[in-house]
């Protein structure tokens, strides 16, 4: 077994690293770069059950080591993603986790069941935590309850692991990963974005057309880090760890705080050969630091 | 294809007030088949700045690719602080850039520029010079101390420049210029702001034109949907600037 | 009267910009730099009824365009900073806003009631919003209900205004900010740290002694803005931003977004000189956007 | 008094690996009376990094001063790409440093550095010769190809070099080197890492000494108290690296 593997519930990751959703796409552009097959996985773009135009431009405003982001997600909607997206991506050797967004319980139900179907989806990653969207998204990553309600329902239906991706928007972000944890999920995704502004000084007015947008990007990390070493914590479920991932030792770092695997985002918009790099990096990164097996940093900082 | 390269910063030089150009070096150079596409540059080395700054390329040739830029925000300082000693870390050549083809020889083309839009309308410039087109310019600046390439355009045919203030030039906007033109054009081409273009594709509707857009991007590269414009020319309703564009043909994008 | 002159509850400040609580200790170092009276205001270091030695050392860790910091309220307690600390601070025309702490409301109203009546302070900031104290800070600060309960405790005490400094680590922050205004509070700060982490790559251990730190600097600064907008629309008493403002263009953001006036934090590390470059910088800038009085600018975006 | 100065970069050059010497110049450079200050320098000119990163003030005079510093992470290898072009801007001088006083003339003083510990000790071996007291160097090193200052330091002196692998002078740690000299010393003076400082101190217990610490910072002034060091030589119980030290007499900061 290579050194870089790693086990999730229904993924076998030939290493653990992966695009988080909606900053790459369906793959298709990526692709045109590098070798797909090479990734752990890919967190393909929020799908909803019909297709979303998005929000008015300007979506992104860059923000001192950060970015907002207020794209609304954009997608094709779920008769499109499952006949022309996923099976496009059959032809790389990569499980895919479908990030799946709706307005009610009823539409990620719909979404869920009919995604989970597809060959090559091995989960699916629960998006209740998008906060660019006027309904659904964040409201259900906020309560717990709720939060606790739609995995469940969600869970009847999938024929793959579900993981829940949680908003770093809360008081408490474990309440909501113990409520997850509760409703059957089989693993946690996190952080999702920050609620962030930018003004126009001469205007007064937010540069996002949306008002508000999602903080991204290295500035997010240490809160990123502090949930994903609260939540790991906290639950017996594994973590996929995400947000302002950009260097091999953010990688490290992810997983000494105790996730399994891990996301990047916004760095493949700076670097857009990151993940592969990062894939390149580990092995003498792990040597130099004396270890032996990527697992064996997993939750490392518990244990001390 | 698209490459990421660290290019070597062949020559840099302010060209007018705040205004830059740029050489670079490097591979990357071989690969444009276009005028008009735009590569996305990594302004410092550490995270802040965090993102890429979209730049058309100005021309392009024997290895070497041309920037003009205007050095405004932190970004582009940075970037005009790289000296002939550095390099820069680029991501392109992308995006569409201009059809030289829709000129046919012979003909007039109408290539209206608008401050930092006028540098892709050079190597466009050139191009059709090339394939027998007569090129006829319209450039629009704020001032006289930000004008540019008034010479290098002039050498490839017939250049009219306005100025906001007067200081050089026609006083007034492209548009004011344009009014008094006397040619007959097969085609015309636009960059400049979008209020601009807007303009422009009035005054010179029944004519076939190209525009190229510019809008807040994320990837560059199709990948984030940072970049999407209205339009009714597709079934998607969409088109991204950074990978459909950022020329479209008028029409294509509602402004 | 001034352009850059605004009024607040108990505070008539010749400009909006002050140094935020803890980052210019009681004002002595930074007096030998410039000249203290040319500042709005000054936000002393939190005060507490005992002295307090703090966490240990690392306290604090650099991060993208931010840093943590797990000071823990080192302070020398309440006899020694109405004895000593305060007086000193005599010498200078600027007003004092003291910063309260404690573990228990009974604390807090201690030294609220004793601070509350040395004759340069103006006002009390209650600060329920630490992250790096076991007990009290920030336990008060997430919970609506404590957080109402304590203001109206201080308020029953204080000689002087009280401005409650809110935690931006809760799900709706504008939840805490009515339940201060409901509980008397005459104004509101915003924001205090969001919780965070870093991690040594070699050891596998976070690298701020105490686990967590609070992070602060540009990295937050949109999330800072978002509150600021967020709140100063839900209360009808005045705010005073903060997050991440280190040029004047924050500080117009800031009021823009709805704050009356604005503290600079971690700034103050980074150009030991900000507060007064930025007092110099406002009328210009102001001249430049064409408005003639920094009061315009308050809460701007509300308006369009 | 503490400036804040954008002082000029006269002189950067590598003289060991990853170990560079820089010379700035400045009004700052009038204001230092005393080895073993040190100043705050920003590194970069945006907010990543953020910090200002603390660096000992190795020698100074005739309107410049010396540092002496390891290029490690993002900060300082920032700094090491200034060139003879630009400027630094530095806040300082800061701190207390090393009392030349306390080693009475005649008398042999013992210096103990490890690593980018050595580089105040420069200063102060100046200035000790200077008042007529005899220097003597211990400088530890991990590996000959980052020992610096060698020969500028035997020409002020008796030198002796430890490094951890052997390749320069004596195999091991400065306590190695330490048993072996035969001197009495009035006093002695070291900076370096922690543990060295210990080990330091308790060979040399019983003598006047004076260690320099190093400590994470935030504000270097003595504000935030990020840089607190316990002690039971004061009411308080504690003591600030960057305004009360770096420099305290052993003993002091417990360790
Ligand atoms: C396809 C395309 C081609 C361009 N070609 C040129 C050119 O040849 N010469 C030139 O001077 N400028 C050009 N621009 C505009 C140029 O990208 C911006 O001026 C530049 O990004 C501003 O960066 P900054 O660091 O100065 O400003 P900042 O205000 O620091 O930028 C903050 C963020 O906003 C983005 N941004 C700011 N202005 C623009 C803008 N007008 N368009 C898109 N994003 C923006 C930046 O990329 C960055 O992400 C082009 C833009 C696009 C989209
Ligand atoms: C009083 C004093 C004098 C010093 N003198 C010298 C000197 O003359 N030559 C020299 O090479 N080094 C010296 N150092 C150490 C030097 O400050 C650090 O090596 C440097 O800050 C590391 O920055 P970086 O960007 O390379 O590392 P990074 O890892 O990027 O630094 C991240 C953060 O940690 C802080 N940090 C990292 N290492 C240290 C450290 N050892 N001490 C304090 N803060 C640290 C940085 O300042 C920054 O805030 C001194 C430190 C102090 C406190
Ligand atoms: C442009 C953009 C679009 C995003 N779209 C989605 C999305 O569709 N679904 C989702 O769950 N997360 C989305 N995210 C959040 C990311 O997946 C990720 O959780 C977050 O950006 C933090 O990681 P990063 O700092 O590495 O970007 C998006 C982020 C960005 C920047
Ligand atoms: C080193 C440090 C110490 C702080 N101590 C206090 C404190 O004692 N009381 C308090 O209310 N806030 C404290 N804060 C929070 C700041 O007052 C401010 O709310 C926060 O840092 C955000 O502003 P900034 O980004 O400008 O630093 C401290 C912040 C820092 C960086
Ligand atoms: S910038 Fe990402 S899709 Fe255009
Ligand atoms: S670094 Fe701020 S008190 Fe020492």
């Amino acid at each position: 077994m290579s050194r870089l593997q790693v086990e999730l519930p229904g993924l076998t990751l030939k290493n653990p690293i992966m695009p988080a959703s909606g900053c790459f796409g369906f793959g298709r552009e990526y692709a045109q770069l590098y070798d797909l097959s090479k990734l752990g996985a890919i967190m393909v773009k929020a799908t909803t059950l019909e297709p979303r135009f998005g929000n008015p431009t300007p979506r992104v405003a860059e923000t001192p080591a950060g970015m907002l982001n207020a794209i609304g997600l954009q997608n094709p909607g779920l008769e499109k993603v499952v006949t022309e997206e996923l099976p496009w991506l059959e032809q790389y050797d990569v499980p895919i986790i479908a990030n799946v967004a709706g307005s009610e319980t009823e539409d990620y139900v719909a979404v869920a069941e009919r995604i989970s179907n597809v060959p090559n989806v091995r989960a699916l990653e629960l998006n209740i935590s998008c906060p660019n969207v006027k309904c659904g998204g964040i409201t259900f990553g906020t309560d717990p309850e709720v939060a606790g309600e739609l995995t469940r329902a969600v869970k009847a239906v999938s024929a793959v692991p579900v993981y829940v991706k949680l908003s770093p928007n809360v008081t408490d972000v474990t309440e909501i990963a113990r409520a997850a944890e509760a409703g059957g999920a089989d693993g946690l995704t996190l952080i999702n974005t920050l609620v962030g502004m930018r003004f126009d000084p001469r205007t007064g007015k937010p540069v996002i057309a949306n008002g508000t947008g999602g903080l991204s990007g290295p500035a997010v990390k240490p809160v990123a880090l502090r949930m994903v070493y609260e939540v790991s914590r906290s639950v017996s479920i594994p973590v996929i760890g995400m947000g302002g991932i950009s260097d091999v030792d953010d990688v490290i770092n992810f997983m000494s705080a105790g996730a399994t695997a891990v996301a990047v985002g916004t760095a493949n918009f700076v670097d857009h050969f990151v993940c592969p790099n990062l894939i390149d990096a580990l092995p003498d990164r792990l040597d130099e630091l004396g270890i032996g097996n990527v697992t064996q940093l997993i939750g490392r900082s518990h244990r001390i | 294809m698209i490459r990421n390269e660290r290019m070597k910063v062949a020559e840099q030089r302010e060209i007018a007030r705040n205004i830059y150009e740029l050489v670079l070096e490097g591979k990357l150079a071989d690969e444009i088949r276009e005028p008009g596409r735009f590569i996305h540059v990594k302004a410092g080395e550490t995270m802040d700045p965090l993102l890429r700054r979209p730049i058309s390329i100005a021309d392009y040739g024997n290895g070497r690719i041309t920037l003009i830029y205007r050095a405004e925000g932190c970004g582009t300082r940075l970037i005009s602080e790289k000296s002939p000693h550095g390099t820069a870390d680029v991501l392109g050549p992308l995006g569409n850039g201009f059809p030289v083809r829709a000129a046919a020889p012979g003909t007039k083309a109408l290539l209206v520029g608008g401050g930092i839009g006028v540098p892709p309308l050079y190597g466009l410039s050139k191009q059709l010079k090339e394939a027998g087109v007569e090129p006829v310019h319209v450039l629009g600046f704020q001032s006289d101390d930000v004008v540019f390439y008034e010479e290098k355009f002039s050498r490839l045919g017939e250049t009219h420049i306005a100025t906001v203030d007067g200081s050089r030039g026609t006083k007034g906007f492209v548009t004011d210029v344009l009014a008094k033109l006397g040619h007959e054009f097969g085609v015309y081409y636009s960059c400049g702001p979008v209020p601009m273009l807007k303009a422009v594709a009035e005054g010179m509707a029944g004519t076939e034109g190209y525009l190229s857009f510019e809008e807040r991007m994320g990837c560059g590269i199709g990948a984030c949907f940072a970049c999407v414009c209205h339009t009714d020319s597709n079934d998607r309703g969409y088109v991204k600037v950074c990978s459909d564009g950022p020329v479209f043909k008028a029409g294509v994008v509602t402004i």
